[in-house]
């Protein structure tokens, strides 16, 4: 109501101004504050995270899983939605641990495959105006037979130079903390900053106005595909690097573990509504679900349900505000 | 303060203040389920009689990362060993080997992982599939046709036993593999996977599973209309059941069960205990694997409550033997026979 | 094709077939530098494809393009026209809600990137803004999915008429008043003007003939995908327009008025405190048409809704007696169900009085269908064609018939007439009436002060309350418009109730 | 068959995918066990038909509706009816009661996290799901989970070589379609599925219709649960592992608008044939399993991709 009032005739500008930006930072500022709460659980519980070795040791796995979110968003930005994330990562962690040590050249070549197919099947989707959901469902078969040719039984051996990059320690704040903010930079300048996001972001809302402006759909599309790739490479490449071999399973999980950080980050399904900032928080907080889990103790029998309870607080208290906002 | 002078035995040092930690990479299907009994059970007991302080379990939903994740808050907690049922055999070496570097004792049992540092409680599955082919081989008499339900595509266990099975089967060329198919150690995949090419299939002999998968196999016949052909089963207490409800309508049914027993877990367990109490085992202990026969059936089937997995409860003193006759190279001890209430 | 050399566009012979649909049958226009050209024509007369093909969103079937005098016939697209400095605001809005303002001027300039991309697109649109629509109220920042329809609209014409790397030199403009205010739209009219004055093109369209006429230097008449006629602007009446047109109808100097002198002893229907208080309240009765006024967005549409939801466990401060109806003029966003025929956009409101026995009979769905085709007279050879293959205004039809079509006691009308042509839009309001002579209760908001003639009282708001309540007899534009800025006149303040028109 | 017939009928194409595989199927043993195959086939589909009508009402209310809770229903369902059967007959009726309960329970709990805490729905089921697993892992400690002999022979039942249930679920999706074309509530998931605000503005009933379309879906399955839980002779843990991505996938194969506002039924059936056929056909073929996931990928993509009538 205000807001119709304060936008129509002669109304002062700046009465229209604070809705939008209370919204934006609403969006990142819930998931922050969620975190928050996680971490300050977490360090009553066990009070020896709270250190150097103590956060890195519980953020170890932060890695591949933010890397795994920001591919996640990339897709949800043109309100798609990707189900084959999971196994492309296992494709590039089984690829990535065959060939990368031993060779670096047929290695690069097929991982720079792996994100021409990945920018391929943006294409073919726009292309063919076919729903992403089928695409990639039917894409993560092909992702998983692929690195189950490749690696038929987990092996291979990460180069060292990767798995010495995962492990480094950097003075004062463990690693995945600096690529967090880094990755969160680059992801907020990439979506919300440079000037092809906003094209990008306008394509998951509503792609007749962006084409009507004169911009190729299947160039946007196809670019959100390629950097989804990308970003999945990476988180595949971590992984190789973390867990210094292949498995074409491993990567499974982070399907729906990407897909509920870009949420629970702020993310919406539709509507091209993202935020990367969100997506990297999203990914620590599904991290942490499972380490609360550990220090609460709970029975074995109720683990999963803890976990869907921590689901439904932090979105359900986004969704209160949002109705009261 | 270990048991005998050379070394052997149950060691005594003192671990009453140590606490051990178990990270199940999935919790969601009955042997799983049984597994976590016994090793409720068994840190239990060792918890009653101050053996142990504290014992707990963290169950990852079938996902490598999450079960990763979950050991690196048991290192930040500080667990003096962890024992581990792992989701990949190699895609928890990185964290396993961190906490071996902070010198906490590492098992991995069941699901194993290829880290060095980790002492492993190992059934050696391409032996099962070997004791399976053998069978087979000796009952069709070196000729028939077989049919393989194997586990899930791309898990090691799945492929040692496959493994087994190739090698031996290829010692007798007139048994012919007229099918294989995925299973997934579940029984309603089992059976959907076995209905579906057994349209095509000429008479199957046998069949060969690797357990979890026997009675959906069975389903699969009957929907089929088939005759029920010689299934070599698995241990739950549904197909050797079924065994026995076969073996009544037809004694002469003849087969086995093979599979790897969730007892392991307890077995695991007292490893664990006995690094922490300065017992020296060897990186890799072998476990005899549970092989139930005809003859013993019913005494079996009478411990077993309903949806229970068959398995013998291994207490600390047999886990000793079996680290000595291991470090010695020596025949592993047979598995103790369960009792009831084990189950 | 005359002038070729100092025209700015010529369409020479442009035709367009839709399935079984003659949209364009032949078309030549020619737009000069620096003219503002309005085109009119019934709903359906292919207007907004003719724009489309201009704009190079639509390839025609046949027929020629020249700009500046050069054939661009061969690859002509969005991209070609953008650089040639054409433009188009289309008649459905063409903003990314999810982007922000600046944002949006982004998606139209390719070449606004690099250091700095943000302060000058927001440079951009306020100078845009400030001078069209001076006082608009919006700020750049603002998320467009959060501003009104008439916000929106305001920002997507600015957007137009921006300049970066590429020249402005013909914007087009499809119904840009249907959903404006009338004083933004005013402004607009104004800056279209001055802004030919400055040697850029405006082509105009319109069902507002008084705009066309008023505004515009030469006036194009369309019908059934042909021009057919071409006049200086100065040389037309708002009759000879219409007759142009081809629609039989005398235009708006006939607004009907209340038949039956039916009084205050008529049952009240909807009683309602609008959300910000005042101290009237808006009260409606059976047989009556209330005409909700002021500027957009002064909780006119609130206070609809309001009443909307009254009758399903709606919130206080509101009693409604009957069963509602809705029409709003937001067709994609409140009113239209893009996959189905025209047939059943119509049925939907009325699935319980079409089922036998629980389930709908087809007979007297399609029926009801056909009855409703000929009743508001939707453009189609046959109601099972999909709704989207409607021209805007026969589109709106669809929806006003499905209204009318369910039996509701209350009709809740939302700007129900935009992008109606006049003809169209008489014989609508004459239904209205003989829907409220019939006994129905009719509240209709519009922000063209022609239609509130339509209307038994008015209420004008603003700032979410009732400043004023006008009889019919008393209403004048200036009354009205005094009202919407909060200046209530004395001595029609409390006529209670209802007033003796007629 | 022409064009405009065919992008109408959005399921012939997977109908027609079936009968080539089943084609190549029995091609590549001679013929062998052609009718046992389709026999077969029917059975099994029926399952994924059952739980992907219900996700077929879900996915058709609009874009982001999505069940995710159907394997945990299916789970709970199977293991908590089963549990009160005891293999007796005596505690059929109990125990369907029990499953149906089971479904009911967990619609409203979707209903009540979607339309009462506003959650997505994805993230809404999927956590409802989580949770009802914990509940069948903690009920299924040393519980019976045999059904009873009556409803065992139902579910093998067949009348000349056709699964009862097969016949039953043809007879189901039969009414669903009917009821989706030609009742109120019908008209109603589709016009939010097309247009939320423009449906509640036409007077549809949001709240009332969205609630039965998450209970309809839990509710079925919950009869898959059971039903399954029969057919394969006892409930086990993991016995709906694969019913997730399954439901989803015979739905838009189908036909369905994954965007919502339309629905397929057909399609459903012709899908669930489809996948369960490109599963025999592989096993038959003995595909090893990296193949085997490459080639079903790439045969739902390509079908997804003829199906789709307009390229851009
Ligand atoms: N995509 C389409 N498919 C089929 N028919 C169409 C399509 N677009 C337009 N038409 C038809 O072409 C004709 C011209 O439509 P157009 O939208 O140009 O009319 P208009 O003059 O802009 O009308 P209005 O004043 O109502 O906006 C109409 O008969 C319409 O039904
Ligand atoms: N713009 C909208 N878009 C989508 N849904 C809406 C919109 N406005 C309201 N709704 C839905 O309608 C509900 C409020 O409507 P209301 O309570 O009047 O329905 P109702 O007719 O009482 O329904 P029922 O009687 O069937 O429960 C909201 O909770 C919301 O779910
Ligand atoms: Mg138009
Ligand atoms: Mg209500």
């Amino acid at each position: 109501m205000q807001r119709e009032v304060a936008s129509a005739g002669g109304a002062p500008a700046s009465d229209a101004d604070p809705v939008p930006r209370r919204r934006f930072s609403g969006r990142v500022l819930l998931p922050a504050a969620a975190l928050a709460v996680m971490l300050a659980a977490i360090f009553v519980l066990q009070p020896r995270a709270m250190s150097y070795n103590g956060m890195r040791l519980l953020l170890g796995f932060s890695l591949p899983l933010m890397f795994a979110a920001m591919a996640q968003m990339c897709v949800i930005a043109a309100s798609d939605i990707d189900l084959g994330l999971g196994t492309y990562i296992g494709l590039v962690n089984s690829l990535s641990a065959l060939l990368l040590a031993d060779r670096p050249l047929l290695g690069v070549l097929s991982l720079v495959g792996c994100v021409l197919a990945y920018a391929g099947m943006g294409a073919f989707i726009e292309a063919r105006r076919l729903p992403s959901i089928v695409v990639t469902l039917g894409a993560s078969f092909v992702w998983l037979g692929l690195a189950l040719l490749v690696l038929p039984t987990p092996g291979g051996a990460s180069p060292a130079w990767l798995s010495a990059l995962v492990r480094l320690k950097p003075p004062l704040v463990p690693l995945s903390i600096v690529v967090a903010v880094l990755l969160a930079l680059v992801g907020h300048w990439l979506f919300m900053r440079s000037s092809y996001g906003v094209v990008l972001r306008g394509i998951g809302s509503t792609p007749q106005a962006v084409r009507r402006a004169g911009w190729s759909l299947l160039t946007a599309r196809t670019v959100l595909y390629g950097l989804a790739g990308v970003f999945g490479l990476i988180a595949g490449l971590v992984l190789t690097g973390l867990n210094t071999t292949g498995d074409a399973n491993f990567g499974a999980p982070y399907t729906l573990l990407s897909i509920s950080a870009v949420i629970v980050g702020g993310g919406e399904f539709f509507g091209g509504i993202v935020a990367p900032v969100g997506a990297v928080i999203g990914a620590f907080i599904m991290l942490l679900t499972g380490s609360l889990l550990s220090f609460m103790d709970v029975s074995t029998d109720w683990q999963l349900s803890v976990q869907g309870a921590i689901l439904i607080l932090v979105l359900g208290t986004r969704a209160f505000r949002r109705r009261r906002a | 303060s270990v048991g005998h002078a050379d070394g052997t035995g149950v060691a005594t040092g003192d671990t009453s203040g140590k606490k051990i930690a178990l990270s199940n990479s999935y919790a969601g299907n009955s042997w799983r389920q049984q597994m976590l009994k016994t090793w409720d059970r068994a840190t239990a007991d060792a918890i009653k009689d101050k053996v142990i302080k504290a014992a707990k379990v963290v169950n990852a939903n079938a996902s490598a990362p999450e079960q990763a994740n979950h050991i690196e808050s048991l290192i930040v907690e500080g667990w003096d060993a962890i024992v581990i049922n792992a989701a990949s055999p190699t895609a928890l070496n990185g964290v396993i080997q961190e906490a071996c570097d902070q010198h906490i004792v590492v098992v991995v049992f069941d699901g194993l992982a290829t880290a060095p540092c980790a002492y492993k409680v190992a059934y050696d599955y391409t032996a099962m599939g070997k004791m399976e082919a053998d069978f087979a081989i000796k009952k069709l008499g070196g000729k028939g046709n077989v049919l393989e339900v194997r586990g899930i595509a791309g898990v090691s266990v799945d492929d040692d036993i496959h493994k087994g099975l190739v090698d031996t089967f290829a010692t007798a060329p007139g048994i012919k593999v007229v099918g294989s198919v995925y299973g997934n150690w579940t029984q309603t995949i089992a059976q959907k996977e076995v209905a579906s090419v057994l349209p095509s299939l000429p008479p199957v002999n046998m069949v060969v599973t690797q357990g979890g998968d026997g009675w959906g196999t069975f389903q699969a016949f009957k929907a089929a209309g088939r005759p029920t052909p010689t299934i070599v089963f698995g241990n739950r207490q549904d197909e050797l059941k079924l065994w026995s409800d076969l073996l009544k309508a037809d004694p002469g049914y003849d087969t086995f069960s093979a599979s790897s027993a969730p007892g392991c877990a307890s077995v695991a367990f007292w490893v664990a205990q006995q690094v922490l109490a300065g017992k020296k085992v060897p990186n890799t202990i072998y476990l005899p694997l549970p092989r139930i026969e005809q003859a013993d059936l019913e005494s079996w089937l009478k411990v077993m409550p309903d949806g229970a997995v068959a398995t013998p409860v291994y207490s600390q003193a047999w886990t000793a033997d079996l680290i000595d006759a291991n470090a010695a190279g020596k025949p592993l001890p047979p598995s103790p026979v369960a009792k009831l209430g084990d189950m | 094709m005359s002038g070729a050399t100092d025209s700015l566009v010529v369409l020479g012979g442009i035709a367009k077939q839709f399935g079984a649909v003659r949209a364009l049958a032949g078309v030549d226009l020619t737009i000069l530098p620096g003219e503002v050209l309005a085109v009119v024509g019934h709903n359906g007369a292919g207007k907004s494809t003719l724009m489309q093909v201009l704009i190079g969103t639509l390839a025609p079937d046949t027929g020629s393009i020249a700009v500046a005098g050069r054939d661009e016939t061969a690859g002509y697209d969005v991209r070609r026209a953008h650089a040639l400095g054409i433009r188009c605001v289309f008649q459905e809005l063409s903003l990314c809600p999810n982007l922000r303002v600046f944002e949006n001027v982004r998606i139209l300039h390719h070449g606004l990137m690099g250091f700095g991309w943000p302060r000058r697109a927001r440079r951009l649109v306020r100078a845009a803004l400030d001078e069209i629509f001076p006082g608009h109220g919006i700020d750049a920042d603002a998320v467009v999915g959060d501003l009104s329809i008439g916000q929106r609209q305001m920002v997507e014409i600015a957007r137009a008429f921006t300049v970066t790397d590429q020249p402005v030199r013909l914007v087009i403009l499809d119904e840009p008043t249907s959903s404006l205010g009338a004083r933004a739209a005013e402004q607009l009219l104004r800056f279209t003007r001055r802004a030919a004055g400055r040697g850029i093109s405006c082509i105009f369209i319109s069902h507002r003939l008084r705009e066309v006429l008023e505004h515009t230097d030469r006036v194009v008449v369309m019908r059934d995908g042909q021009v057919v006629a071409r006049d200086r602007a100065a040389d037309l009446t708002e009759a000879l327009l219409v007759e142009r047109m081809g629609v039989m109808a005398d235009a708006a100097h006939a607004a009907s008025t209340r038949a039956n002198g039916a009084g205050a002893d008529l049952p009240v229907r909807v009683d309602i405190q609008p959300t910000a208080g005042g101290t009237i309240r808006l009260i409606a009765r059976a047989g009556e048409v209330v005409g909700l006024a002021g500027l957009d967005g002064h909780g006119q549409r609130d206070t609809l809704l309001q009443a909307f939801a009254a009758p399903r466990g709606g919130g206080p401060g509101a009693r409604v007696d009957g069963s509602v109806a809705y029409v709003s003029g937001d067709r994609p966003r409140e009113g239209v169900f893009p996959l189905w025929s025209i047939g059943r956009n119509v049925t939907i409101g009325l699935l319980r009085r079409l089922s036998r026995g629980g389930f709908l009979s087809p007979q007297a769905e399609s029926a009801t269908a056909d009855e409703w085709r000929l009743r508001v007279k939707v453009r189609t050879p046959d109601m099972n064609n999909p709704i989207l293959s409607l021209s805007g205004g026969n589109q709106q039809k669809v929806l006003i018939a499905r209204a009318f079509a369910c039996g509701a006691d209350i009709l809740l009308l939302d700007d129900p007439m935009r992008g109606v042509d006049v003809g169209t839009k008489q014989e609508l309001f004459e239904d209205i009436r003989a829907e409220a002579d019939a006994g129905k209760c009719v509240l209709l908001y519009t922000t063209e002060t022609q239609e509130l003639q339509h209307c038994d009282r008015v209420y004008v708001f603003y700032r979410g309350a009732i400043t004023e309540e006008i009889a019919r007899a008393a209403l004048t534009e200036d009354r009205v418009l005094r009202a919407s800025f909060g200046q209530t006149d004395d001595t029609g303040q409390h006529s209670g109730g209802r007033a003796d028109a007629a | 068959m022409n064009r405009r017939w065919l992008d109408a009928n959005p399921w012939v194409w997977s109908l027609i995918g079936a009968v080539l595989v089943w084609g190549l199927t029995v091609a590549s043993v001679e013929g062998r066990g052609g009718m046992e195959t389709l026999s077969t086939a029917l059975g099994f589909a029926t399952f994924y038909v059952i739980v992907g009508i219900g996700q077929m009402l879900v996915i058709s209310a609009g874009p982001g509706n999505i069940d995710l809770s159907i394997p945990s229903v299916m789970m709970l369902s199977g293991y908590l009816s089963m549990g009160v059967m005891h293999a007796q007959d005596a505690g059929l009726v109990l125990g369907v009661l029990v499953a149906l309960g089971v479904g009911l329970g967990a619609g409203i709990a979707n209903v009540v996290l979607i339309r009462g805490l506003n959650i997505p729905p994805m993230i809404a089921t999927l956590a409802a799901g989580f949770v009802m697993q914990s509940m069948t892992i903690a009920y299924s400690r040393g519980s019976t989970a045999k059904p009873a002999p009556l409803l065992l022979q139902f579910s093998l039942a067949r009348v000349l070589g056709v699964p009862v249930i097969a016949l039953l679920f043809l007879a189901v999706a039969g009414v669903v379609a009917f009821v989706l074309a030609r009742s109120s509530f019908g008209r109603s998931v589709l016009a939010i599925g097309q247009n939320a605000r423009a449906a509640y503005l036409a007077g549809v009933r949001i709240p009332r219709t969205m609630a039965a379309v998450y209970l309809v879906s839990s509710v079925l399955a919950s009869v898959a649960g059971l039903l399954l839980a029969a057919y394969s002779g006892g409930a086990s843990l993991n016995m709906a592992e694969d019913f997730l991505l399954m439901s989803i996938a015979v739905v838009v194969l189908g036909g369905t608008a994954i965007s919502g506002g339309q629905a397929t039924v057909a399609g459903v059936w012709s899908a669930s044939l489809f996948l369960y056929l490109i599963v025999t056909m592989l096993n038959v073929l003995g595909v090893g399993a990296g193949l085997r996931y490459v080639i079903t990928g790439l045969i739902i993509i390509g079908v997804l991709a003829v199906s789709k009538s307009r390229p851009a």
